[in-house]
């Protein structure tokens, strides 16, 4: 079982390695002239005006929030699609209070706008 | 081979890790919530190990459960925090002291 | 010994997998440049080589000849770390694909979770490139880029279990495989409303016209990577465009059948799996030349407003249809074909 | 089950007092004074009904109230108990006398708060189940809480803290006793932890836990200072209550529990509660010498005459060794006599100090002077009571002194020397306060002012009085019920538990 | 599924809460719709949980859910005394920033997650109940979103309670890699080597995960030297959610105390009473000592909680029935004796003025003498003075501690009961002696001031008949 795995690792190896290697062979082969102009963040041709590290609107955290929450309901429904075929009724309703759930919290969140990027 | 004390091992291990983290980080909440998701992942690795072991599936299904209310947590985290910082301007746990505990 | 030799037999085959797509991803960028332009009746490039043939080989140079800036302001492990992030879960995410019956390097049995996994770390290439740039229009791109990354996986994700009711497995071997018996029983149609989402949701993932925001070059000039150059940049294109055959080659697992050919029995084989990825391929190229691009919250009401919903209808219904044992698709797979 | 006149006792001026707060100030006043009086009226079949020659417990009551923890609503009297209920109920009419005009802020409350009261004392001295009598006896903090708080002096919040506090701390321990008692017996029932058997050790630590409730309460030295303040800043009748009732239930609890339960214990610590009792009847006699106000006075006088019923309870063991029966229950007797006539008294020397601030709005010895020339009838009850509280032969204040001291006589010279030295610096600090506040020539332009007492108070006065002459002359008014119950302690306490 | 039947008044519960949701999306703001939905729900699942009362014990779902007479009646406790905490804060947070339907709809959430605990008898079952009340809690403490306090609370209290259910997270898998089950019968039995003997190596592992268990029990109940969360949660949450948090709660973390220690590890008492002794007597004394020291009513009334809860393990120290029992009167009569003191201070509380400093109940007995009588009963209810209810409560603890010889953890309670009256004794001081600060009257609405009464009454009437509520936790471990 395990041994399966065995190239997947040793492919996530190499993959790694080829991106290393294709880098070095970037820095190796390319020039190296640094200078402050060329080293300085790309503005638009301007000096830079303040840090970049800067406050970002709160909407993407509200995009994290959601997608923390529907990703693992796609987690709960993994296992129960694979298994469809061998479950039980009540089983099945299960899936189907929890689904009727998430469409709850769903509708939720439309109301109030959390869907809204505007 | 790897036995069953490996896995708790590195189970405790990844849970003194997050405990540690909590109680000595004094910069970023963030990093709190991070501690928190790393404790009840090593609680997760301690349930499975378990069960593989026990030959129970009861433990895997707890962790089934245990990482949506992780990720019920992490998003309520998460909104508490926004709602933190649009209050304070800050996320700086040191900084947290207008309620002196 | 016996250890020595898998090993090694293990890494021809992963070069086996792995020159080729190099190849395709090469000649994806040349394709591009070729469909687009007859689509807009003009030659396309045609200076490099016979008709243009080794014109990847030389962009390839120029760029690995070019100069990698590192911004003073930049996180510099960090600015040199993401093009290795993107670009290695692109690959890695090959070991598990079945080019056909048992031609796979690895038969594992949750096989589309890998995948699915790899994709997703790819993400954190694009975020930390913005991050580290320290540059405001990396960070735009790079958040732009995860959040609707993001926005997209959670409906493919429920594409993705509507795949999995029908077959029962997540081994991507076995999906194909339930998925036998002539192209009138590929998930497509079944699933038709699903697989719309899924690839069109592929696109948006990969961060594609019509829904290249993260890059916007009208608005924040190349996004997360504006700060790239050289071969670090060129690390980012491979990722994209291999990323690309990826969501292609999946949506032919997927919903097409993989390996088989539409008629039951008659020729199956790699050709097939090749063919479907060209032409998923075919549609990103199509879809780039033909739709402008989206504004931001257009792109965010799709993913969530529409596809979402429909998602979550055609689970319901293909539940229910499997459940009752419904119809010419459905009922076939309570009774258990595996 | 005959009538429960112990219930209608304790629950008629609880109600009473329930529905006085929800009606509102108007009709308060009426409706209290019908409620004490009826009160009264009903605890008089106590004293009238109550046979005189049994040790038994009369009235009985019994509900099963908290079957899980054994706890009952056990009710009855003794002739321990008896008198200090009728005390309580008298005390309850003069309360509401001396409220009547005196208090205008929120009066509803102010009578509602004693009439509950007076139900929750009377519940304290006839309860047979421990649970319920701690339960009474804590009850009662609460509305002398809110009385001294709401209606005292200028240090009210600090006085009345310091007296809930004080009580509260000394019965959480007599709590721990009786938990630990019900752990040992699997009963609350006062009678059956009579019988219990208890170790020496057991015993002494009970004894300590139930020293340190009545002990505070009653109040004896060190630990009275919640006393004297909480004297100077209560209202008038509430110095009259906690100083006729309250403080003895200190006193009945040594007789109810002490000495029954802990009977070897209260024998090895008759020296130390002797002692004890005596420092407070020399020493605290000293220090109301040296006090300028006169309730302050009063309070500390109310110490030292408790020390003397501590004194009478102690020295009984000392006789038990000796064998005197009689000697026991003489002291016992005169300590029980004595907390009576007390209750009677300081209530007067309280309602009098009372009648001159409503007045002149001052307590000090030295704001007064040569009130007899403006207030002639009053002078004369204040010079009665203060004879009384004196130890006057033919007054109440003599006989429970005299029996205390002739008990002492016969175990130990010095401890009767001491004792008695009670008579003179009671004579002392009382007669030197009223040669101050009422003798001689007018002191100052308010005490010229005066007017006499008025009817109400006069009643007020002329009815305490009367107790006081009534027990004076005629001891056996309540020494006569109370034999049988003292005869049947001294069979108790005098043999040993193991 | 097997006696699906067994929780119907969750089922209920929760199906209504989902519609009250839905129905908030589309009232008006400022209407009482959801409210009235909300109490109109509690009122029916009331009726279904005493419904259950008197039944058999029941264990459904795959054993991980049991109705017996303690769950039915603790239920019953929750769903009461959630009616009052929706009653008394109506109209507080209808006069503040706050999100109506949310606070109720959360509120609602909460109730099903305590009427999960108190039915739990499976670890996950126990988990989902907690985390489903703990989330719920930690939104409902945010919900104040531009009070600058409200957030930071709501983060220590989330920092904190999700280290709290990692602890016991921790401990429920080495419990249950030292059984084999998640179970708490079943793990009860191998524990007590019913069905198969354990090694000493699991016995050990139980040990270890017992540690664990306790800590995170004693995290949640704000337990000393667990309890640093307690005094910010209280201060920094509105007030109408710090009601919630210290009432019913409690029960709920009653039962789950009583599930985990009792029903599952019985077998290993020895190990947590001494546990339990040592968090008991540091809650009652650091709880009552510092609690003096406040000026503020929340925060006095946090430190108040903490040696209340004290008291509530004093109980289950002597691990006896009657310690049990003792310890679930003692939580029934907390908790509805708080909700009445916080009850008062929501009614003289109005916009814009929170009446969380103690000086803000001055002369309340001269402006409200309704209310300040009941506060008054509830101040002497904490404090443990008879004849309110709180007395008895403390007696059975009293009593259950000293049967098991826990004399010196009993002698220590009782001081700190009369340091405790100390500051209850304030409040009172407070309110009847000193002048009121301002003239504006304080009239909350009719039903509010029903409610606070018969509230009141409660606190007293129980007091004269402790019989009705003792019979039931008596029987609930009998």
């Amino acid at each position: 079982m395990l041994a399966n795995y065995f190239p997947v690792l040793l492919f996530i190896l190499i993959a790694l390695g080829i991106g290393i290697v294709l880098l070095t062979a970037g820095r190796l082969v390319g020039p190296s002239n640094p200078g402050k102009d060329k080293n300085s963040p790309y503005e638009c041709g301007f000096e830079a005006f303040e840090d970049a590290r800067m406050k970002f609107d709160v909407r993407y955290y509200l995009v994290a929030i959601l997608f923390i929450i529907f990703d693992l309901e796609i987690a709960f429904l993994i296992p129960w699609a694979v298994t469809l075929d061998a479950i039980s009724g009540t089983a099945f309703a299960a899936m189907g209070i929890f689904l009727f759930i998430l469409v709850i919290g769903f509708i939720y969140e439309w109301k109030k706008g959390a869907l809204e990027w505007e | 081979m790897i036995t069953l004390s490996h896995y708790l091992a590195l189970g405790a291990v990844l849970f003194c890790l997050s405990v540690v983290g909590i109680f000595l980080n004094r910069k970023n909440v963030i990093i709190l919530l991070m501690c928190i998701e790393l404790m009840l992942l090593s609680v997760n690795m301690n349930f499975v190990a378990f069960s593989h072991f026990l030959g129970d599936g009861a433990g895997q299904i707890f962790v089934f459960f245990i990482l949506t209310v992780a990720a019920a947590e992490a998003a309520i985290g998460l909104a508490i925090l926004v709602v933190l910082f649009r209050n304070r301007s800050t996320i700086n746990v040191a900084d947290l002291d207008a309620l002196k505990g | 010994m016996d250890a020595l030799i898998l090993t090694i037999w293990t890494l021809f085959k992963i070069v086996l997998i792995l020159v080729p797509l190099i190849l395709c991803v090469a000649y994806l960028t040349l394709a591009e440049r070729k469909v687009i332009g007859s689509m807009q009746v003009r030659v396309g490039p045609n200076r490099v080589g016979y008709k243009g043939l080794g014109q990847p080989f030389a962009d390839v140079f120029k760029l690995l000849c070019k100069e990698i800036i590192i911004p003073t302001n930049a996180s510099r492990f960090l600015f040199l770390t993401a093009p290795i992030l993107s670009l290695a879960p692109a690959f890695a995410a090959w070991a598990v694909i079945p080019f056909a019956d048992g031609m796979e390097l690895a038969n594992v049995n949750a096989g589309l979770l890998y995948v699915l996994a790899m994709t997703s770390i790819g993400v954190y290439g694009v975020i930390i490139a913005g991050w580290a740039s320290n540059s405001k229009y990396a960070f735009l791109g790079a958040m732009r880029s995860a959040a609707q990354i993001v926005a997209y996986e959670i409906a493919m994700g429920f594409a993705l279990i509507g795949v999995l009711m029908m077959s029962g497995s997540l081994n991507l071997g076995d999906i194909v495989r339930s998925q036998s018996g002539g192209f009138f029983y590929w998930n497509l149609f079944p699933l038709l409303p699903l697989a719309v989402v899924y690839f069109i949701s592929g696109v948006a993932e990969t961060n594609r016209a019509p829904f290249d925001v993260a890059e916007g070059e009208s608005e924040i000039v190349a996004g997360f990577h504006v700060d790239y150059s050289g071969f670090a940049f060129a690390l980012f294109f491979l990722a994209e465009y291999a990323n690309m055959i990826m969501i292609a080659a999946l949506t032919a697992i997927l919903f097409l059948g993989g390996w088989m050919s539409p008629i039951d029995g008659v020729g199956d084989g790699i050709h097939w799996f090749l063919i479907k990825t060209a032409a998923m391929l075919f549609m990103f190229l199509w879809l780039r030349a033909t739709f402008p691009r989206y504004r931001y919250d257009q792109i965010m009401r799709l993913g969530w407003k529409v596809f979402i919903p429909v998602t979550i209808v055609w689970i319901a219904v293909v539940g229910f249809a499997i459940y009752f044992e419904v119809g010419p698709w459905f009922s076939t797979v309570r009774s258990g074909v595996l | 089950m005959s009538f429960p006149i112990l219930s209608l006792t304790i629950w008629l001026p609880i109600l009473a007092g329930v529905l006085i707060i929800a009606l509102g100030d108007r009709p308060a006043r009426k409706l209290a004074g019908v409620a004490s009086i009826l009160t009264l009226l009903a605890s008089l079949p106590l004293y009238f009904g109550f046979d005189s020659g049994t040790a038994e417990m009369q009235f009985q009551e019994s509900l099963a109230w908290l079957p899980s923890f054994n706890i009952n609503y056990a009710l009855g009297v003794d002739g321990i108990s008896m008198p200090l209920i009728i005390l309580t109920t008298m005390i309850n009419v003069i309360v509401v006398i001396s409220a009547w005009q005196v208090i205008k802020d929120r009066p509803a409350m102010y009578l509602g708060a004693f009439s509950i009261m007076t139900g929750l004392m009377v519940g304290v001295f006839s309860s047979l189940d421990a649970m319920l009598f701690y339960i009474f006896f804590e009850a009662t903090l609460i509305p002398m809480f809110l009385i001294i708080g709401i209606w005292g002096g200028p240090k009210r919040v600090y006085a009345t803290v310091k007296f809930f506090l004080y009580t509260f701390l000394g019965s959480v321990f007599m709590l721990i006793a009786l938990i630990y008692m019900y752990k040992q017996g699997g009963s609350f029932s006062i009678l059956s932890l009579h019988d219990l058997p208890l170790n020496q050790d057991q015993q002494y630590w009970i004894f300590l836990a139930f020293l340190a409730a009545f002990a505070v309460k009653i109040p004896m030295w060190p630990v009275h200072t919640w006393l004297p303040d909480a004297h100077v800043e209560a209202p008038t009748a509430g110095s009259a209550v906690l100083a006729a009732v309250m403080l003895k239930m200190g006193g009945y609890g040594f007789l109810r529990f002490s000495l029954p339960i802990t009977p070897d214990a209260s024998a090895h610590m008759d020296t130390f509660m002797i002692v004890i009792s005596l420092v407070a009847v020399v020493y605290i006699g000293f220090v109301a010498l040296a006090q300028r106000d006169m309730k302050k006075l009063i309070a500390y006088s109310s110490i030292s005459h408790m020390g003397f019923v501590t004194l009478g309870i102690f020295i009984a063991f000392r006789l038990i060794a000796k064998g005197d029966d009689a000697g026991v229950a003489l002291g016992l007797e005169g300590a029980m006599i004595q907390m009576i006539s007390h209750g009677f008294i300081s209530a007067a020397m309280f309602l009098c100090v009372g009648v001159m601030y409503d007045r002149v709005h001052s307590r000090e010895i030295a704001d007064y002077g040569g009130v007899i020339n403006t207030m002639p009838i009053f002078a004369a009850f204040m010079v009665f009571f203060a004879m009384a509280n004196a130890g006057l032969p033919g007054t109440s204040g003599f006989v429970g002194e005299f029996m205390v001291i002739l008990a002492s006589f016969k175990t130990n010279f010095w401890i009767a020397f001491l004792a008695s030295l009670t008579l003179i610096l009671g004579a002392a600090y009382t007669l030197w306060m009223v040669k101050r506040v009422i003798m001689g020539p007018i002191g100052n332009d308010k005490v010229a002012a005066l007017t006499d007492i008025n009817s109400r108070e006069f009643w007020m006065l002329a009815l305490l009085a009367m107790m006081v002459l009534l027990i004076g002359v005629w001891p056996n008014v309540i020494g006569g019920v109370m034999h049988a119950s003292v005869e049947n302690l001294v069979q108790h306490i005098s043999t040993s538990k193991y | 599924m097997d006696n699906l039947q067994i929780a119907t008044p969750e089922i209920f519960l929760l199906a209504a809460t989902c519609a009250v949701l839905v129905v908030g999306l589309f009232v008006q703001a400022k209407s009482n719709t959801v409210y009235w939905l909300s109490q109109l729900t509690l009122v029916i699942t009331l009726i279904m949980s005493l419904s259950q009362i008197g039944d058999d014990a029941v264990t459904g779902l795959s054993g991980a859910y049991t109705v017996d007479v303690l769950s039915a009646s603790l239920k019953s406790w929750v769903l009461v005394i959630a009616i009052g905490i929706f009653l008394y804060s109506r109209d507080y947070v209808g006069n503040r920033k706050i999100a109506r339907s949310e606070y109720f709809v959360l509120g609602l959430f909460a109730v099903a997650g305590m009427m999960i605990m108190v039915s739990a008898t499976h670890m996950l079952s126990v988990y989902l109940g907690l985390e489903l009340l703990a989330l719920s809690q930690y939104a409902m403490v945010a919900l104040h979103r531009d009070n600058g306090l409200a957030s930071e609370a709501a983060m220590k209290y989330f920092v904190l309670g999700a280290l709290a259910s990692g602890m016991l997270l921790y401990g429920m898998s080495m419990i249950y890699g030292a059984t084999g089950s998640l179970n708490l019968t079943v793990i009860g039995d191998v524990l007590a080597g019913n069905s198969e003997t354990l090694s000493a190596e699991r016995t050990i592992g139980a040990r270890f995960g017992l540690t664990f268990l306790i800590v995170g029990l004693a995290f949640k109940l704000g337990a000393v030297p667990f309890h640093m969360w307690v005094p910010d949660v209280y201060e920094g949450a509105p007030t109408s959610v710090t009601m919630f948090i210290s009432t019913a709660p409690k029960i709920a973390a009653f039962a789950m105390l009583v599930r985990l220690l009792v029903g599952g590890l019985e077998t290993l008492s020895a190990d947590w009473q001494q546990m339990l002794a040592i968090l008991s007597a540091l809650s009652m004394v650091v709880g009552n000592l510092i609690a003096i020291a406040q000026t503020n009513i929340k925060r006095m009334f946090a430190y108040s909680t903490i040696s209340h809860v004290g008291f509530l393990l004093m109980g289950i120290v002597g691990a006896t029935n009657e310690g049990y029992s003792a310890s679930m009167f003692y939580a029934i009569t907390y908790a509805f004796t708080t909700l009445a003191a916080f009850g008062v201070i929501l009614a003289v509380s109005r916009a814009g003025f929170e009446a969380d400093q103690l000086t803000d109940l001055s002369g309340l007995g001269k402006k409200n003498a309704l209310l300040a009588g009941v506060m008054l009963l509830a101040m002497i209810s904490l404090a443990g003075v008879p004849p309110a209810v709180g007395f008895y409560a403390k007696l059975s603890v009293l009593e259950s501690a000293v049967g098991a010889g826990f004399t010196w953890l009993a002698i220590l309670g009782v001081i700190m009961s009369v340091v405790g009256a100390f500051y209850y004794l304030r409040i009172i001081k407070i309110m009847f002696f000193d002048d009121p600060a301002d003239d504006i009257e304080v009239n909350p609405a009719g039903d509010v001031t029903a409610g606070l009464a018969i509230n009141g009454l409660a606190v007293i009437g129980l007091g004269l008949a402790p019989g009705l509520i003792m019979g039931a936790c008596i029987a609930a471990f009998a």
